[in-house]
């Protein structure tokens, strides 16, 4: 099959829907002839005029509450927001208009919009620069979160929020925006909901989202080598959240680690670990141990940014404790 | 007054909608001073002539945001007694089936996109919605309402840059009733409220909010205008809220003097000073009015009871809504 | 004791601060004269002016920057949010700016301010006045986070927490602006990550906090007529978080429930529950049960609005359930 | 140019600060090509008239909040070379012991509150500061340094509206380089810029930021006002950035062209325009400007590869200053 870059992936997701459907617009800073800073947009100014892609001034408030307004009056907008950290900027239009709107209007009102933003550290840009805040926004009813992870998913999951009728928040991981995969040509749809089981094992379950499923793999090799088992399961939307396949993989397995880029205290690993423990306990041979990343801002110095997130290394570790009945804190 | 519609079916029914909105309110009022009303609510009462005489501009496909003082804008906009009542109450047969209530009342089937609870929430969705119409090619004009306090929040600028930029068709309409909350609005505003907009490169209009025509008068041209690609436009209507903040501020004497509030109510009364033109021009008489007053009076009441009536949604509504169906 | 309400501890504590230390200020919207839409403040602006009692515009962004600027030059801001929904406003200067400024300066710059605010529904305020939205800000690295059940806390966390020279976030519960407690005259420093364990027991652990820890009391007093002894603690603050007293507690019962009044998915009861099972997994007799508000916008209707949060008798009924070793979805 | 300073000793440091800033500036540009430099940096090159101006009329112990492009506001608040290189570099001994890098760095020592990666971030810090000093009793002016294209950030109406209400020492210093990263001022500034501050009542000016005694001549008086209470000012400054919106952007015809660019390099460069007035008036001549060049050159290329050398903060400091004590 073909390859292309997830930053390609998404182009081709965007300008395939543009393209069905007149009522989609893409808005954001420098989304036009720029393309954006990472030129993920790049082009489709030139086929859709900027009547469609337009640009907008540094006022993501602004524009996040605009495009809230034009979804509800029959537009479909996708937003791109620059970095994730300016998400703290349209909480606001975001949690309490978007995700609300419909709920409160007893279902007559519909908010389809797609927003687009990223995640990821050790890229070097510091603590303003470098959050994954998506599990802050999972908190909020109403919202659908996706985590593409990879340039598969960043298609297949762009292209079915644009679709939902519901706010949808898309997270890419900044540092994957050049990584290839295999991505069909035309349509892709990847329903919302449903887990990909990655790699298939019998010992341990590996549960990773966005670029943490490759550290989870990374880490499946390093423990297939030592002879133990691990399944990987990329859960591709936060909500909702498939937590059957993630149920039925542990069940077997009877043994698991969440890895995830977001800080570890009060965010997504948190939510599955806890969620297994409801439904999984009596299969569970030991504890389901959270890898997020550390609660500390994101250190700009490379010598301090590179251990503040999960490595395949480290996941491994906890493995192999895991599998040997070692206590944690126990 | 200054000359706006200029027949008597149109008079009357600003005059109409503007005791629709009063006769609401006051049994609203009621229902919150007898402990039948969940929660608490924002009173249009004196306001009448700013939400009737923009709204009487606008047709049934405009739209129009709202605010926590919002019962008045959607009764303007079209809406019906029983359904709002019913929504006030938290009844299913409401107009957001009782989830919303007084602070997220919306009508979408007259293009009020909702009332906002959030101050100034309302400013980026109404100039998405100017903006939504603009790309499609309908010639909908949207009006966004708010009061002076909502003056402080960066939004407005944010979105009015937004719209001069792009010319969209939306009037921001700003409610000054000379108060937020229990603030008066020289000790939250600096500067000019007018300037504000202007300096963003918006026409910026100032009228008296008290006077239905006046505003009617200025809001039909500056509406034919927005069709026209001549937007945005921008509003300040000096208006005035009769009952406090929400229902239960009762004793506001040491924010607002009780003089300036009969001074209001004496001379500046939007139905009063109307109905006295109307009948000073011979273009109806007071039994007339009367017996409009008698009728919307009698149609509250009614909506009322059977708001009381109506049953609450059942509990298996609680986790409906949270998603749009996706077909 | 002397009972007050926690209103009037909290005015008190304000009071008491402001006496003693010049540098502190309060600011907010109708903070002054109107003293607050609660009344909380009342009576502050004629004891100390209004240079120290400082009404603001209706600009959360603004006047929760220009605290945070304050705080970074000699001034300790108290700021007075009105509606703890408000907090999306205010995101990017709370979270970006006043939770990593002392990071990312090296330590060499401080925040040290309080954000008063509040959370509770069940008041018929709606979507946008009635949501607890402690975890998502608890979630920020930087950030310490305190959730008073009573007036005694109420007023010792408060002074604790203008004394200390990080960003606090308080989170008062709307619903017990008129509770009274016992609270001493004068001095009172409550200090953080101690957790208070409100009734003893050996049954069962449950774990509120806010007005949840009422809940869980009047939870344990069904419980203990029926037989089951049930242990309550208040955690008080959540970051720090005390796992300690939380664990020892747990490992005397092996069972445990969590209640919180945020929503419950990505939320705080995930937090507690994933930790104790990373903590004192093999000392759990079932699952850790986390009940948190319904994921739904907080709907106005009172036939709606009183089933999103935990009862006494929901966590009753689940606490029966563990004793009974009955299956969560297992 | 206008008189502002008026002895040989402040020129001649007014043009060491800017020759500062140049060198520094072409020190990071050639560490970021070398790959040296972690991440990304955004030049202040072209712009140091406006920082040094402004920065010389205030006092160590007034404040200023800084940009993404900080690096001109942090040397002409008198930051020290070796500490800001060790900060981009991301070492310990960088004056925010690595953990800011170029887009945080701070200097509190000086008054530099800090750079901020949030265009408009550090709008409400300024104001903020402002306050502090009022209530405090001192008589610290805070200085508010921002770009044309933050002007888009509601932030900024909300907190001059404020500062305007209370009279806050604070000035508002827009700099104008005719773009936000691959947009023109223009396309994203509807209105006028300077207008826009007029509007909440705060006192509004213009100047060439090019001219670094201009630029001087306004602050020192604005400065002045402020501390007798006159505050908040507002100024609009003309300036160019030479390079990229940031070190990576090299192919940027598409936005701006290459004719303006060299246009500005040649007739406005503040550098050489105050050079060649300090020579024409007889203050200074051209050999001891150029020992001045060297001098720094030198400086600036030592403390790099002191820098360079220096080590990286241990692992054990990453969660470290997460909170600050509390006695
Ligand atoms: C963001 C936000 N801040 C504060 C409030 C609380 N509040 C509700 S109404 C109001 C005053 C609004 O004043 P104004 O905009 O003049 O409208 P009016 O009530 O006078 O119609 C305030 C402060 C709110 N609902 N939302
Ligand atoms: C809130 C926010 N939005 C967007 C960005 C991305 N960004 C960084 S600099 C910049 C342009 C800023 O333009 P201007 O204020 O004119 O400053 P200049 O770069 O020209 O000095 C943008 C959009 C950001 N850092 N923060
Ligand atoms: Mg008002
Ligand atoms: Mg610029």
């Amino acid at each position: 099959m073909r390859q292309i870059t997830l930053s390609t992936a998404v182009n081709e997701a965007i300008a395939e829907e543009m393209r069905r459907d007149e009522t989609i617009f893409l808005i954001g800073e420098d989304v036009a002839e720029a393309g954006t800073p990472f030129k993920i947009t790049s082009g489709l100014v030139e086929e859709f005029g900027t009547d469609r892609v337009i640009d907008t001034p540094i006022a993501e408030p602004g524009f996040m509450g605009i495009a809230v307004g034009a979804a509800m009056t029959g537009s479909r907008p996708i937003v791109d927001l620059m970095f994730g950290d300016f998400i703290f900027l349209i909480m606001d239009q975001l949690c309490n208009q978007a995700a609300k709107t419909h709920y409160m209007s007893g279902g007559k009102l519909n908010v389809p919009l797609v927003l687009r933003t990223n995640m990821g550290a050790t890229r070097r840009s510091a603590a303003q620069h470098s959050q994954s805040l998506h599990a802050i926004v999972a908190h909020i009813p109403g919202l659908k979160i996706a985590m593409p992870s990879s340039a598969f998913e960043a298609k297949g999951l762009l292209k079915t929020a644009i679709r939902d009728n519901n706010p949808v928040v898309i997270f890419e991981d900044k540092l994957m925006y050049q990584d290839k995969a295999d991505v069909p040509e035309g349509e892709l749809l990847i329903p919302f909901g449903v887990a990909n089981v990655k790699r298939e094992g019998s010992d341990i379950t590996l549960v990773g989202t966005s670029s943490m499923v490759q550290v989870a793999e990374k880490a499946a090799e390093i423990l297939a080598a030592e002879g133990i088992s691990a399944e990987v399961i990329d859960p591709r939307t936060i909500v909702p959240l498939d937590m059957d396949t993630i149920n039925a993989s542990v069940r077997k397995t009877s043994r698991c680690i969440v890895i995830d880029e977001g800080h570890q205290s009060f965010g997504v690993t948190s939510e599955i670990a806890s969620r297994l423990m409801e439904e999984s306990f009596y299969h569970l041979d030991g504890p389901v141990i959270r890898m997020g990343a550390m609660d500390v801002p994101i250190p700009f110095s490379p010598a301090l940014e590179d251990i503040t997130v999960p490595t395949p290394e480290g996941v491994a570790a906890n493995a192999r404790k895991l599998m040997a009945g070692e206590m944690f804190n126990g | 007054m200054t000359d706006a519609k200029t027949n008597t079916e149109d008079y009357l029914r600003m005059y109409r909608q503007m005791v629709r909105i009063r006769s609401f309110e006051d049994q609203a009022n009621q229902l919150y001073l007898s402990a039948k009303m969940p929660g608490l609510t924002h009173m249009y009462s004196g306001e009448e002539a700013v939400a009737v005489g923009i709204c009487e501009a606008l047709k049934v496909t405009d739209k129009i945001t709202s605010t926590h003082r919002g019962h008045g804008h959607c009764v303007a906009k079209g809406a019906d007694f029983k359904q709002m009542f019913c929504e006030l109450l938290g009844k299913e047969e409401g107009y957001c089936r009782g989830k919303g209530g007084s602070m997220h009342i919306a009508d979408q089937s007259n293009g009020n996109l909702g009332a906002n609870a959030i101050v100034g929430g309302s400013m980026g969705i109404a100039t998405g919605s100017a903006l939504s119409a603009k790309r499609l090619g309908r010639d909908d004009v949207t009006v966004c309402f708010f009061g002076d306090g909502a003056t402080a929040q960066g939004l407005l600028y944010e979105v009015m840059n937004m719209a001069a930029l792009w010319s969209l068709p939306v009037i921001y309409a700003c409610e000054n009733n000379g108060y937020s909350e229990y603030t008066r609005t020289d000790e939250i505003a600096a500067g000019s409220i007018v300037g504000r907009a202007e300096a963003f490169g918006i026409e910026a209009f100032k009228v008296d909010g008290q006077d239905v025509l006046a505003v009617n008068d200025l809001a039909q041209t500056l509406v034919a205008r927005c069709r026209k690609g001549e937007g945005p436009f921008f509003i300040e209507l000096e208006t005035y809220r009769y009952h406090g903040h929400h229902v239960g501020d009762i004793n506001r004497e040491y924010y607002r003097p009780k003089d300036e509030e009969k001074e209001w109510h004496t001379n500046r009364d939007p139905i009063t000073n109307f109905a006295k033109w109307l009948t000073a021009e011979g273009i109806v008489d007071q039994a007339e009015l009367d017996t409009i007053q008698t009728e919307i009076k009698t149609d509250a009441a009614s909506a009322v009871a059977y708001a009381l009536d109506a049953k609450y949604p059942d509990v298996s509504e609680v986790d409906m809504h949270v998603f749009a169906e996706t077909p």
